[in-house]
C-alpha cells in the first residue's frame, strides 16, 4: 500500500496551509511572473536518439523529457499483432532521480495508467491502419519533474513521432490547465498544484480539428470553470503546437550539423 | 462468442444508434435498473454489490491501522483496487491487475478522494504511528458494461455502509465499532460512450464494443466535478464533452437517491 | 516469511486457552445449538453470473461462495492442451473482505494448495475425455469465510459445472469433520476450529459411489477416530448432495423468471 | 526419455502389478533402502541428506530471530519451503515454486506443525519483540519417486540436528549454541500410491507415472496421524484409506528406527 | 538493422581490424570524443551526462538516510542500478532488469566501492539507526558500444557532482546541503575488446558486435586497479590481459582530466 | 536495496579492525597452515545424480557444490534457440542454510552476474557448434559456503560436462587468488578475504592453452601483484586440474560398484 499511496503524492507533497496566500496578484501576475494564460519556458530539440527512428528532447520549465520512437516494426509477441492496423505502445515512465524523494524503479499504477491513456490518444492521431501488423513503440523518459509531466512527455512524443516521419492526423499537443486560489490558470507549477483548492487538467487535442485525444481532471471543479479552462487550454496549446512545429523545422534546417540524423549510418 | 458474431452485433449497435435507438429501447441517456444489496461480507468493514442491467460488482472495505506517511503523519487514507475476476468474463484472466483494471481502480479512487468527502485528518489515531487506512476492493462479478459507473457506486455505498473500528492499547479491539465512516459528498460517476455520432450513457458490453471513446465524470451532491478521465482509442469535441459533463449532472441526481 | 504464516493462521486465530470449555453439552448440543451431525445451513442458487457456462453461488453458514465455469473451450497456451483429454483448471480465491484481516490480493501458498487439489478431485468427477485439447475453466471467489472455505468452494462449483452441462461421472459433494472438545462433529465453525485439540479433516466424495476425490486432515487424530469421522462425513455429504440437485431443479423449474440464464442473450 | 519409452514403462508397471509385484521385486507396502547423511552445511543450524533408493532430498534449517506475529507475541514459528531444483529431474525448470513443490513443502509443514512435536513458547525470547523462526528449506536433487516421504524424513531429522542458536544484547551470538532442538515427538510421514487395484508403498518414478492417486499420512509415535493428503486425479474407496493408514502406522515404525 | 547487414558489417569490421585499421580511422586504443554535462535534473543530488561517440548514458544520484545494515551500523552505503531503456536500442527491451544491465552495474558499483574512493563511515547520521545511501542510477540514452565505460565515467562525474544533504530531527532538510560529496579517488573503467587477435579500445556497437570477448578494468590515479570484468563468449591470453591493463593504466588518464 | 546490499556482504562480514593481524607468519604458513601456493583440501566425486546425463560433487575446503548437467537437449522456448550451435546455460545457486545468513530463495543479482560469467566461459570451452538448435543446461547449487564459491561451482561444473560426455576444447579449472596483510595468496578462505586490504581474483583457464576465460576482481592491486598473482594463479590451477581428472579416473574405474552411473535405467 505504501507504494501505491506514495505514487498518488508525487506530486502533491507539502500542501500545508497556504490558505492565505495569493496566487495571482493584483498585478495578475503569479509567483513565478507568469500570467493566468502563460505556459513555463519550453525548449524542444528534435533527433537527440541516433538508434532511434524518430527522437526528441523537451524542458518545460523544470520538468526534462526524452522520447524515442521505434517503428513501425514486428509486433512481438506475434499473437498481439493486429492484421489491420499498427498497435502503438506508449511506455510512460519517470527516472529514479526525477523526483524530489527517489522513484521506484520498477513502474507503478501511475505510470500504467499515463500510459495507457496516452497510447490512445496516439492511436488516434496516427494513421494505424496504414501499417497493419506491425507495432509503433514510443518510450518517454521523465528526466526531472515539476507537475505535468504526463503533457510533457505527450508533446515530447509528438515530436518523436513526427521526426520518425510515421503519417499522423494532426500532432498532438497538450497542456495542463487548472485552479489554484480561486484562479483558471495555465500550466500549474507544483508549487500551484499543491494549492489547497488545487484542480489540474491535464488535456491534449489534435491542434487543427480541436479533437480532445486526451483529457483528466482532479478536483472540485464546477462547470462555468470547466468552459474557461478548456478556453485557456486550447489557446496555449496552439502556442505549445507552434514550438513543436518550430523545433521540427529547426532540425530540417540545420540537417548538415546534425550527420547522427541523415539516417545514413543507422544501425 | 465468436468474432465473427462481435462483428455483427458492433453493426447492428452502430445502426441502431444512427437511427436514434438502441438496442434494449433504452435512451441515450437513460441508464438500465440499478440494484444495490449490502451485507456481502460479516468479515468487511463495509460492503456492496451493485447491479446494472446484468453488470455485477462487489465492493468490500476494510479499514486497518497502518503507519501513516511521513509527510502526513497525522493522515489517515484510502486505497482503491480492483480485480476484474475471470468469473466475470472469458475475457478476462487470472494474473496482475490489467492495465484497464488499474485505470478503473484510479478514477474511482480520484472521483472520491478529490471530491474532498472524506476528513483524512479524523482517521488519525496516534500522529506518526497509526492512522487508519481504507482499503476498497473492487471485484467485477459479471462485465455487461460500464463497470467504471458499477463500480464507482458500490464504492462509495460500501464506503457509506463502513464501520469504524475501535482501537485500544496498541491494536485494533475485535467486533467493536464506533459508528459509520463518515463523508461528506457522494460523488458519483457517470460514464458516456461515444458511439457513432452519439454520446450515450451506461453502454452494454455490446455498445462498449461499438464506442469509439469513453468519457467518465465523477458529479458531488453540489454539482462539482471531482475527476474526469477519458478513454478509448478515439477523440471528442468540446462540445461533446460539454453534453456528457450535462448528462452527469441530471443522471448523477438520480442515481445518488438510490444509495 | 510473514505472509506465508499468515495465511495458515487464516483460520487459527485467537486459539486461546479453552481448555475449559464445552463443544458440545449434556443434551448433545453444540454451541451454536447444532448436534454433532449437523452442518450449519446451507442455500444454493443456481445461474447466478450470465456471462459464464455454468455458475452457483451458495451460503453455507456464515460462508459465502460464488462459482463460475467457462468451458470446454479452446486450451491455451496451445501448447499446455493434452491431445486425449480437458485439462481442469480450479481456481480458489479469497475476497479480500472476506477475512477478519485483510488477505493480500496476490494468491497465496495456501490458495494454490487448494486449487490443486481441487483441480484433481473436479478431474476425477469430469468426463474429461470427451473434450480433447480443451479447457475447462473453474473459478471460485469466497466472499466471507468461517471455516470450511475449500469445500464450500467445491460443493458450489459442482453445482455451476453441472450447470454448464459438462458431463460427469457423478456430483462431487463435500464436509469437513473433525473433532473439538473431543468429540467428532460435522461441519466445524470457526470457533471449533479453534479448539485447543481441534482436528480438521475436509472431505470430498463422488456421491453416488463414495469414491473420496479430495481428503486433508490436520490436527491429532486416532484410527479409530477417523472412522468415526469418516462415516459421519458421508452421511453428512449425503444431505449436501441432496441440497445441490435440489437448487439444480429449482433453477429449471424457474426457468421462465430468470432471462439471463435462458441463454439467449449470451455472448 | 521420449513419451513413447515412458508409455512403454509405465504398461510394464501396471503389468507386474497385476500380477502382484513390482518392477524392483518389493512387496507392495515396502520402502526402498533408507540412508541418511548429516553435516551438510556448517553454516546451517541443522541439515540432513535422505536417500530413498535414487531419490535423494537434502534439507537445511536456519533459526534466526523474528518479530512475532502480533495475535502470538510469545510464540516461535516454523517456515517450510520446498524447491525441485532442476538438477533433480529434466521435468522440473528453474523459477518460482510449482503448485506440486508448494504441495509438497505444506503437507510436510502439517506433518509436523500438527504433531505438536514443537512447543513454539519455548521459542520466545522477547514477548512481541523477537522469537526464533525455524525456516526448514527442502531441496531436491534426485527425483526417483515419493519425493515427499523422502522430504518429510529428511525434515524431522534435520531439525532433531539442528542446534538452537544464543541471543544476546539484541543479536544473535555467532557461534554459539544452547543445545539441540527439543522434539517431542518424530512424526513420519508415509505416502502410498493407487496403481490399478493396489495400494503400494514408496514408489519410484516409473510407479508414479502409472499412479491414479496419491495419499500421504503423517503418524507419530504414540499411533496418532497429524496429516493427511490425497493427491493425483484418481479417487480412493474408504477401504483403500483404511489400507493405507494401517500401512503406514507399521512402515513409520520401522523408517523411525532410522532417524 | 537486419540480420543479413549485421553480418556484413561484422565482416568489414574484422577485415578493417586485420589490415591494423577501425572504420571510423581512430587507433586500437584510442577513445571516441567524450563530452559532459552536468544539471539534468534539480530533484537529483546529483547527475551527468556521457557521451562518447553517439553512446549517451544519464547517470542520477539520490542520496537518502535508510537503516544501516545490523553488521555496520555506522556506516553508509552505495546502490548502483542500470537501465538499459528501450530508448537506447532498438535491442532493448522493457522489463526487469537483463543480466547485461545488472553486470555492468555490478561492475561499476565495483569499480568504485573497492577503490575505498568512499568513507562510509563518514555518511553515518545515528549509529544503527539513519545513515545515507547513495542510490547511482544509469539510464542507457543512446548505445552505440562501449556502454560500460560510458556509465562508470558517468557515475563517478555524477558523484563528484552531488550535495550532500542535511538531517535535522529525524528528517532531511529539504533543499539544503552541506557541501558536495567526498570522494578521495577518481576511479575510471576502460575496457577493451578483443576482435580478431587486436586488442581495442571503446568498442562502437558494430565492433562489440565483431568481438569475441571484452575486459573492463578499474583505475584509480595512483595506478591500482580496483576492479576487472571479463566477459564475452570467448578468452583472453595472459598476455593479451596485460596489454589491456598498460592500455588502461595510459587511457585513464586522459580519461581522468575530462571529468 | 537491504536485500542488494546483503548480497554484496555475503562474503564480507565482520571485517573489523584486523590491521594487526598477520595473515602469513614468517615460517610462511597461512593461520590454517597453507602456504601462500596452498588451496585448501578438494575432494571431488563424479556422477551423483542419476537423472542428469552428466553430475559432479565437490568439497573445496568449507565450501560444498554440487552440478548436474541436462543435454544437449531441445532448446525451449523455441525462439530462444540458435542454428549454429548449442546454447549455454548455466545456472548457480546458493542453497538458503549455506551461508551464516538465510540466503533468500529467489536468485538475487549477485546470481545472476555469476550464472552470466560462468555461462560464457563454457561457451568457450564446449564445443557448441556440434550441437546446433539444441540446449546444454549447467546447474549448480552451493549447500555450504566459506569463499570461492563462484570458482568451486565453476571447477564442479566441469567435471559434470565432461561426465556428460560433452565434447569440449579443454576442461575449464580455476582458482581464487588475491592478496590479505600484503600477501599475494591462493584460494582466500572467508577469514583471508575479509582483510582490511583484501584482493580477490576469481580466475578460470582452459589449463591446456592457458586461455583465461573467467577473470573478475576486486579490491585494490597493482600491475606487480597482478603478475605475481596470475603466475601463482596458473600453478595452482594446474593441481586443482588433476583433481579433475583423477575423480573422472576414478569414476570409470569404479564403473562396475556405481550401478547408477551406468545409464542403463536412466529415465
Amino acid at each position: 500500500m505504501a507504494t501505491k499511496k506514495k505514487e498518488e503524492k508525487e506530486s502533491k507533497k507539502e500542501s500545508k496551509s497556504k490558505e492565505n496566500l495569493e496566487y495571482v496578484n493584483k498585478q495578475g501576475k503569479r509567483l513565478d511572473g507568469r500570467t493566468v494564460d502563460e505556459t513555463r519556458p519550453i525548449k524542444i530539440k528534435v533527433g537527440v536518439v541516433p538508434n532511434a527512428d524518430g527522437s526528441a528532447y523537451l524542458e518545460w520549465g523544470q520538468n526534462k523529457v526524452i522520447a524515442a520512437v521505434y517503428g513501425p516494426r514486428e509486433c512481438l509477441p506475434k499473437h498481439t499483432a493486429n492484421p489491420y492496423k499498427a498497435m502503438v505502445r506508449y511506455t510512460y515512465r519517470m527516472a529514479t532521480f526525477s523526483v524530489p524523494d527517489r522513484k521506484n524503479p520498477r513502474p507503478g499504477r501511475r505510470d500504467v495508467e499515463i500510459s495507457k491513456v496516452s497510447s490512445e490518444a496516439f492511436e488516434r492521431a496516427i494513421f494505424t491502419e496504414k501499417f497493419p501488423n506491425t507495432a509503433i513503440d514510443i518510450y518517454v523518459e521523465v528526466l526531472d519533474s515539476n507537475a505535468g509531466t504526463r503533457i510533457a512527455a505527450l508533446t515530447t512524443a509528438a515530436v518523436a513521432v513526427a521526426d520518425a516521419g510515421i503519417p499522423m492526423r494532426d500532432m498532438i499537443a497538450g497542456v495542463a490547465v487548472g485552479k489554484a486560489g480561486g484562479n483558471i490558470i495555465v500550466d500549474l507549477n507544483k508549487y500551484e498544484e499543491d494549492a489547497p483548492d488545487a484542480v489540474d487538467i491535464p488535456i491534449a487535442i489534435l491542434p487543427n480539428s480541436e479533437e480532445i485525444v486526451l483529457l483528466q481532471m482532479d478536483g472540485l471543479l464546477s462547470k462555468k470553470e470547466w468552459v474557461e479552462a478548456r478556453t485557456k487550454a486550447f489557446a496555449a496549446i496552439k502556442k505549445v503546437h507552434e514550438l513543436q512545429k518550430q523545433a521540427l523545422l529547426e532540425k530540417y534546417k540545420n540537417f548538415e550539423s546534425t550527420p547522427s540524423n541523415d539516417g545514413s549510418d543507422k544501425q | 462468442m465468436s468474432s465473427l458474431i462481435c462483428d455483427l452485433r458492433t453493426d447492428k449497435v452502430l445502426q441502431t444508434i444512427r437511427e436514434g435507438k438502441r438496442l434494449d429501447g433504452r435512451k441515450f441517456d437513460e441508464y438500465r435498473k440499478l440494484s444495490i444489496e449490502r451485507n456481502i461480507s460479516e468479515n468487511a468493514e463495509g460492503t456492496a454489490r451493485v447491479r446494472l442491467g446484468e453488470t455485477d460488482v462487489i465492493v468490500g472495505v476494510k479499514i486497518l491501522p497502518m503507519t501513516p506517511f511521513p509527510d502526513t503523519p497525522d493522515d489517515g487514507s484510502l486505497s482503491v483496487g480492483a480485480e476484474f475476476l475471470p468469473i466475470a468474463s472469458p475475457t478476462f484472466e487470472s494474473g496482475p491487475p490489467s492495465p484497464e483494471s488499474i485505470e478503473l481502480s484510479r478514477v474511482v479512487d480520484r472521483g472520491i478522494r478529490e471530491s474532498k468527502c472524506i476528513d483524512f485528518a479524523e482517521w488519525s489515531i496516534e500522529s506518526g504511528k497509526y492512522a487508519w487506512n481504507a482499503f476498497v476492493d473492487i471485484y467485477a462479478i459479471n462485465h455487461d458494461g460500464n463497470l467504471f459507473d458499477a463500480a464507482a457506486i458500490a464504492s462509495i455505498t460500501a464506503l457509506l455502509d463502513s464501520k469504524m473500528p475501535k482501537f485500544e492499547d496498541g491494536k485494533v479491539v475485535k467486533g467493536e465499532f464506533k459508528g459509520k465512516v463518515k463523508l461528506s459528498r457522494k460523488p458519483i460517476l457517470c460514464t458516456v460512450s461515444k458511439i457513432g455520432n452519439a454520446i450515450v450513457s451506461d453502454a452494454t458490453f455490446a455498445e462498449e464494443r461499438a464506442q469509439s471513446a469513453r468519457f467518465s465524470v465523477a458529479v458531488t451532491e453540489d454539482e462539482y466535478f471531482s475527476a474526469f478521465q477519458k478513454g478509448g482509442l478515439g477523440s471528442f469535441t468540446a462540445s461533446e464533452i460539454d453534453t456528457a459533463l450535462d448528462t452527469a449532472l441530471k443522471n448523477s441526481k438520480e442515481l445518488r437517491k438510490l444509495i
